[in-house]
């Protein structure tokens, strides 16, 4: 296994009317990248584009020192693992195995032993002569990988492997996917639609849009500070207000939203006064608490009315009117003596460091 | 039942015109078995003319169908994986002998198979094969009409293949070779054997042409219609049971035995 | 490029077998387009037996078509609606027609069929229709040869409509007919259409079972064999040529102008 | 339109090799019931069968004073909502709203009033000329219900109708169907595989497993109480337990598990003394603090050892080490002063009255 780091050098994919614009990454040894879009942002186009199916127009592709771009997928030695895993249906585990391995292997002792090896890993050894149909998810996804690890790939590309599967079995894969490949140590991309698994499974993510990469950074960086109202609401970020520049502050700004003045603590402010703005913050990072009249406006703290609760897996999301309508997460003790029902009121906190000012 | 409560009026309405098309189909097959005595079977059967023709057809309809498979598949697969304008008008082509009455396509082989044809000359010229009044001739013909069930039957096969699970191949080393042979062929096998029988019957079945580029060497059904004009119904109709018989095996053996359920459809449910 | 980069050796071995095989099907037929004068064309044209044949086969083949529409559209219903055992037989019953010869058709529709045959008969006493030497004749045969087109074409549109559709036209209020004809019929339209051409082309094309059962009158691939036997090729190949214009015709318009693309491969992709 | 309630009486049914077994439920006007349960379970073949799709076995099936058993699907007057929405693709917006008005009215002009009424309601007027390939998911929602609204329909049966959607928009989705629901005030039962889908709809949860209601009752209680260990793990009690009991006390029991020994409040605890169980907690019911040495062990309270911390939408994921094996959530931000890195030492409580035993 070679261990050098993968590189797009500004990469233009054309076909038919689609287009992939200027896709510029890299991927160091054990790093997982995720690229995080919707539907027909070009995910897959992307990847298979890295795998060599198809030409690019212009661009480059580097894994270390190899210009893959002048290679034929199966001289790439890329483990990629398809929607749906895309086992052989007509080969048993160990058959789909053994066709991943190199040519002078396979009907020599060392290429049975590498099989058997490779089985017990993925704890396949029982199930050596199951065909695909007849395994479950998290099975297949075992043989699948263990297929892609016989070829000792130089790089893993992963297109939504998950697609078909219920959230709780997504959850536990992802985690078995994510220890595998910080094991293997070499780079990989892991593309999907699913901002959970994205957060699960990232060490950096990009965000695909329109064939475009439109964000990139870690985690925490994009689903908290979004380039733009479009990735802001595709990451979940439910509160997201139009408002102007009221104020500029050394370390900050004040925005004017509706009614309300909203301070900012945001370095590196690049917007100017009075300019239009939006101003997002995630609902998790909204403090809820029981009335008192310590509150202050330049505090970003109101007084709001309980419009709805309702339950959101293990916690309660609650609606609030306050000038701006407002969503908030809290969990589902009423903790901190709130009383939550509807039609009472609460105190409401929007921590400064929080918010979040985008174009 | 499928889900739906079957008791209304048109579903009994239904069954009653589609058991009469059923009806419709068996009952000239039936009158045709019990139109027989076991005497005249066994005259024609014992017809050495007759059995050389039968053994004639199916050579001629065996070897028809392996050279649609050798012609038609790498077709198939081709008009199944590329993407390209014209891809519509190829599509159409192959389907143009389902279209053309029998006849105009015996006229039309011989004039370009004949022994003056612009492709039957210089066959006959440099290999002394003459597709006129000829077994070549017959399997040419039957290749002719068939060509589109192979073909149609393949691209079927091909046009379901998980593109990713070739494409996964190629990413585990496999080259395209490798990638058709171990993984596509296999996988489309049903398919293709689907298409090998509906060429094997509608080979089997042909008349038309081959009575015009090759009455000589007679096969089943031009020796069906030869008896049929010298002799009338009585041993026309002795040979057309041994036919129908031969022929429904041969059915029902690829659709149920050897292939699996609905292998000879051709439509592929 | 339908994804896959196709410049290996594979693709090229691929297209070169099948243009091969492409060139197979085009070289007879412009074969015989070049071997005609446009004054043999004319003088074949002008004949009145020529038109006769023309006009009786278009005829014959159309009202053939709507009879396998009334009969076949029902039974392609039930059988894709409809779940119990023997099913599988009744799907064969339907495919029986593909593979029998075309000789040994015309033998056994002229015994059930004929005057004296045990449909045949009665239906001559009660109405008066023979099917012997006439036009019922050319549709009955007609008819047979091509039903399993015009069913396994509905069928196939039948068994893609989604049943939660029509589950939830029946709980909207509609009885069973009225959810066939408003909500089912609408959305297999185009497979209806698909196997009316193929109806279509396969009836017209029909040349060994009528040749039996209704020499006279004669349908163009009769007619088309007729002066092949008395004249040779010159106004054979000349009618040949008309009647192939005449069938592409009908082929690419019901193809590409009626109906949309792919609308007469019977084949859904 | 009637309002009556549905009540299904012992209701059996074979199809295939698949049974429902005796089912027993009723839902009252303008209850929403949802029906939980994995792929597989039975629950479009429930809803089905309420619809007339399929023959009763044995059992009845009564909505208000009809007797439902006897009608044909059509003579039902039942708002069925399927999977992706089944519009008629071949007909308009507004055709298919058409279609389902009785024939008395649909060419007259009540019917044209009463159509575009519903047009008004959900807000389609604008779309009525569209065809459903053209329309986003809401918009085929709102049609969806439009159309059976036009029947004025006496119950109203859902068939995980957000299958093909993404979880953002399901949860908008959700909330609008049960503001409609609420509003016509008939019974209502929603089939889905997705617990939250099922916490934001359920006025009342069923839970079916392999033809058979294993269990009912209100949300919470299904949630915090789940009858089975099946159960437990569908709706995503992550830390299940294989204990035995130890000791019963007034009030609950004392369950002995590996070596840890923990604290159960229960009313009518209905195990024996010695007998094997499972323990189940949710993990959002354990709470985490910074290490003092305050706890005792008869509090469910110990030190742990973090071994991971993973985003988890909002929350954050922690695995715990303490003896056994356990699962928290924590909001992201390191409230109440703890260290949340892997190796760290925190103490965790497994609240005695969020602790529940089951077979």
């Amino acid at each position: 296994m070679s261990k050098g780091s993968l590189v797009l050098d500004a990469l233009q994919v054309k076909l038919g009317g689609f287009k992939l614009h200027d896709i510029s990454l890299s991927v160091e040894p054990g790093e997982i990248l995720v690229i995080l879009g919707p539907n027909g942002a070009g995910k897959s186009v992307l990847l298979e584009t890295i795998a060599g199916f198809h030409r690019l127009h212009q661009g480059g592709i580097r894994l270390g020192d190899l210009n893959l771009a002048q290679l034929a997928p199966e001289q790439r030695h890329i483990g990629f693992v398809f929607q749906s895993y895309a086992l052989f249906p007509h080969l048993d585990v160990l058959q789909n195995i053994r066709f991943a391995l190199p040519d002078s292997e396979r009907s020599r002792k060392q290429g049975v032993d590498k099989a058997n090896l490779l089985l017990e890993r993925f704890a396949l050894t029982s199930l050596a002569k199951r065909r695909p149909q007849d395994l479950s998810g998290g099975e297949k996804q075992r043989v699948a990988l263990a297929r892609a690890m016989a070829t000792e790939p130089s790089l893993f590309l992963f297109d939504e492997p998950f697609a078909a599967m219920d959230a709780q079995i997504r959850l536990n894969l992802s985690e078995e996917i994510r220890l595998m490949l910080k094991d293997a140590g070499v780079p990989a991309i892991f593309v999907t639609h699913d901002q959970l698994e994205a957060q699960v499974l990232a060490d950096r993510l990009g965000v695909l849009h329109n064939g475009s990469l439109i964000q990139s950074g870690n985690v925490t960086e994009v689903f908290s500070r979004p380039a733009n109202a479009f990735i802001a609401s595709f990451v979940g970020m439910e509160n997201i207000y139009e408002g102007t520049v009221h104020q500029i502050l050394p370390d900050g700004a004040i925005i004017k939203t509706g009614d309300c003045h909203l301070l900012i603590k945001q370095q590196n402010f690049s917007f100017l006064l009075g300019e239009p703005v939006n101003i997002a913050i995630r609902p998790e990072d909204i403090t809820l608490g029981a009335c008192s009249n310590s509150g202050h406006r330049m505090s970003n703290e109101w007084e709001a009315t309980i419009r709805s609760v309702t339950p959101f897996g293990p916690l309660h999301k609650v609606r609030l009117e306050a000038g701006l309508s407002i969503c908030a997460y809290v969990f589902k003790q009423g903790e901190n003596g709130m009383n939550l029902i509807p039609g009472a009121r609460v105190k409401i906190r929007l921590p400064a460091e929080f918010l979040h000012v985008l174009k | 039942m499928k889900n739906v409560t079957h008791s209304s009026t048109l579903f009994l309405v239904f069954w009653l015109v589609g058991g009469l098309l059923l009806a419709f189909i068996l009952v000239p097959l039936f009158g045709l078995a019990t139109n027989q005595t076991p005497e005249s079977i066994h005259r024609v059967m014992v017809m050495s003319d007759v059995q050389k023709a039968i053994i004639l057809t199916l050579e001629a309809a065996f070897i028809t169908s392996l050279i649609a498979q050798l012609l038609g598949v790498p077709l198939a697969y081709v008009l199944s994986r590329a993407r390209f304008p014209g891809l519509k008008i190829l599509e159409a082509i192959v389907d143009i002998p389902l279209t053309i009455p029998h006849t105009v396509v015996g006229i039309a082989l011989l004039i370009s198979f004949g022994r003056n044809g612009v492709i039957g000359a210089p066959v006959l010229h440099w290999t002394g094969i003459s597709f006129w009044s000829s077994f070549a001739g017959v399997v040419l013909c039957m290749l002719f009409v068939s060509i589109p069930y192979t073909v149609n039957a393949a691209r079927i096969g091909f046009d379901n293949v998980d593109l990713r699970i070739e494409k996964v191949a190629r990413t585990l080393g496999a080259g395209p070779w490798r990638v058709f042979i171990r993984i596509t062929l296999p996988l489309v096998w049903r398919s293709l054997m689907t298409g090998f029988n509906l060429t094997l019957a509608r080979s089997m079945s042909e008349f038309g042409s081959i009575v015009i580029l090759a009455y000589y060497p007679e096969t089943a059904p031009v020796k069906i219609y030869d008896l049929f004009l010298q002799f009338g119904l009585s041993d026309s109709s002795a040979m057309s049971l041994i036919i129908l018989v031969l022929t429904l095996f041969i059915f029902i053996f690829f659709r149920y035995f050897l292939f699996g359920r609905n292998a000879s459809s051709g439509f592929e449910r």
